[in-house]
């Protein structure tokens, strides 16, 4: 029942890919152009087989659970000429905070606090306003305190896929039997 | 030295002390806390010195380190007990504090690496204003409906509550005064009576229904209507005092 | 004088029209990668050529004094299916916006803002786009700011006659007893 040849379906992801605002899952490009998941995803390898073939100047990155065209990084400087730089990038305190955060969510607070050692109020103010994090929900217990997460902005921000593309938290430290006793929570 | 020329800056006690730990290249599992501590005050005066606002709980870990080192130097309990057993030794808190800041600390580290290589990657920013001329919509309102109208309004409502701001911009109020001016005239037009839900009848803020209420308690009291019930729980009638000198109580009112 | 290999200068040019939301003068383009303007040109014809010979979703056109990439018309069926679900809703900003001019005509800017407790320019521009507000007038006062209202289609879209059909807040509230008057009409 193809009602396209093959490679008008490429082109047409393509173009979708161009209009986009957010990464595309495969899965919203399959019944945009009525066509299987696989089938799909295969085509959008050939896009970026493409895109490294020709080098050219902007490539596919899969990020934040989606496909998204992206300007290659060694081109940032002639980029930045015509586009506002980035916002700049995150302190110390807000990085240690993203990173409690990342690993260890959804988490409060006062959880965050008590694993840096000092408060972390403007850290998470910082993150919050950025879109890094959201409250996804108050945790038991009392006075309910806000539960922390990453949003997909921070999957985006990091180029990561998932959160499982973050690093490791536990890197090789046979003899750590302190780390990360969170999970079993 | 250049220690007082150059101090560098922590993010907190924990931050402070791995540096130290780090420095002096110890084992983090057997912190020598005399050593430590010592250094660990050491940067708490120059930082006072030099006017570096330390938060509060670099004081708390200066107290925790000095009640360390003083447990430490209390006499070992007999050899029976193991050394090493947990909750003997009391610096094993603190141990255990250290070695999870650590790791978020180098996590930290990577995901800055991770920001910097991703800084240089770009987006397209899609011009939403030309893809709308492109592409107008049937219907500019689109999936948004009255209800979703509404619901935006009572939350910029309830903001505002809490802001405790006085903002008008309710329709205009309505005077009791006004209500009962409308009331007597809607009588003079129904001389056999006005049920009590009658007066309700059109829609009516929280505030109007209340306000005609008291418009309707206020001219039985000044005896300009009279108001009766057949039953218990039946309609509630409103009758003019006066058919005929209707004007005048209309008057009389303003 | 070459400082890239001309491919990379290619490369370089796509990823400026990749993230431009204007066209591209070549001579603006020839400033930033430091050539000259025949060659920009040139190479713009060879990005023009790759597009068409593999037929790709977008392809270089040439507009208003500038090049640009956009999507083929051919695809407009498939972008329109992403693109109208984003035009077509409004943000929480923008709707909050609608509801405060809808409720409050007409009402100026900062009148706007004072109610949100933030800035509504974007939100108000958004409305404006959309031809769901329009400027009615000036404000007296210091700056004769511009007052906004509602425009006929925004009563047409919601399906009121008059604004005087649009629902007094305080009836749609659940904890409001004197709801039953609605039913009696």
């Amino acid at each position: 029942m193809p009602t396209l040849f093959p490679d008008d379906a490429k082109s047409i992801i393509e173009a979708l890919l161009f209009v986009a605002n957010e990464p595309m899952p495969a899965k919203l490009i399959a019944e945009i152009i009525n066509r299987d998941e696989e089938e799909v995803i295969a085509l959008l390898k050939d896009v970026r087989a493409d895109c490294e073939r020709d080098r050219r100047g902007f490539y596919l990155v899969e990020v934040a659970g989606g496909y998204s065209y992206a300007t290659r990084p060694e081109y940032a400087d002639y980029v930045e000429k015509i586009v506002k730089p980035r916002l700049s990038s995150l302190s110390q305190a807000a990085l240690e905070t993203l990173a409690i955060i990342a690993y260890g969510q959804p988490i409060t607070r006062s959880e965050i606090d008590e694993i840096r050692g000092v408060k972390s109020d403007s850290a998470v103010y910082t993150l919050l306003e950025r879109g890094l994090i959201e409250e996804v929900g108050r945790k038991d217990g009392p006075g309910r305190p806000a539960l922390f997460a990453t949003t997909p902005g921070f999957l985006k921000y990091l180029g990561l896929k998932t959160l499982e593309d973050l690093p490791q938290l536990k890197q090789t430290e046979p003899d750590n039997e302190y780390g990360y006793e969170r999970e079993q929570e | 030295m250049s220690y007082q020329v150059k101090i560098p800056v922590f993010e907190g006690p924990l931050d402070l002390l791995l540096h130290l730990i780090e420095k002096n290249e110890v084992d983090i599992y057997d912190i020598p806390i005399a050593l430590v501590t010592e250094q660990y005050l050491q940067y708490l005066y120059l930082a006072g010195e030099i006017d570096l606002e330390l938060t509060s709980e670099f004081l708390l870990m200066a107290c925790t380190l000095l009640s360390i080192k003083a447990r430490m130097l209390l006499p070992k309990k007999p050899a029976i007990f193991e050394e090493e057993e947990e909750g003997n030794d009391p610096r094993q808190e603190l141990v255990d504090k250290l070695i999870e800041y650590k790791l978020y600390k180098e996590k930290a580290g990577e995901l800055r690496r991770i920001e910097l290589e991703q800084s240089r990657v770009y987006w397209r920013e899609i011009d939403e204003a030309k893809l709308l001329k492109e592409f107008p919509p049937a219907n500019p309102l689109g999936c948004v409906s009255m209800e979703d109208l509404i619901a935006a309004y009572s939350q910029v409502l309830r903001k505002m509550e809490k802001k405790h701001e006085v903002v008008s911009i309710m329709r205009e109020a309505i005077t009791v005064q006004e209500k009962m001016e409308k009331i007597l005239e809607l009588l003079e037009t129904k001389p056999n009576g006005l049920t009590f839900t009658q007066l309700f009848r059109e829609p009516q803020s929280r505030e109007e229904v209340v306000i005609t209420f008291l418009a309707l308690l206020e001219t039985m009291r000044r005896g300009l209507v009279v108001v009766r019930q057949a039953d218990l729980f039946a309609e509630i009638m409103i009758f003019p005092k006066d058919i005929k000198g209707g004007q005048d109580i209309a008057h009389s009112v303003s």
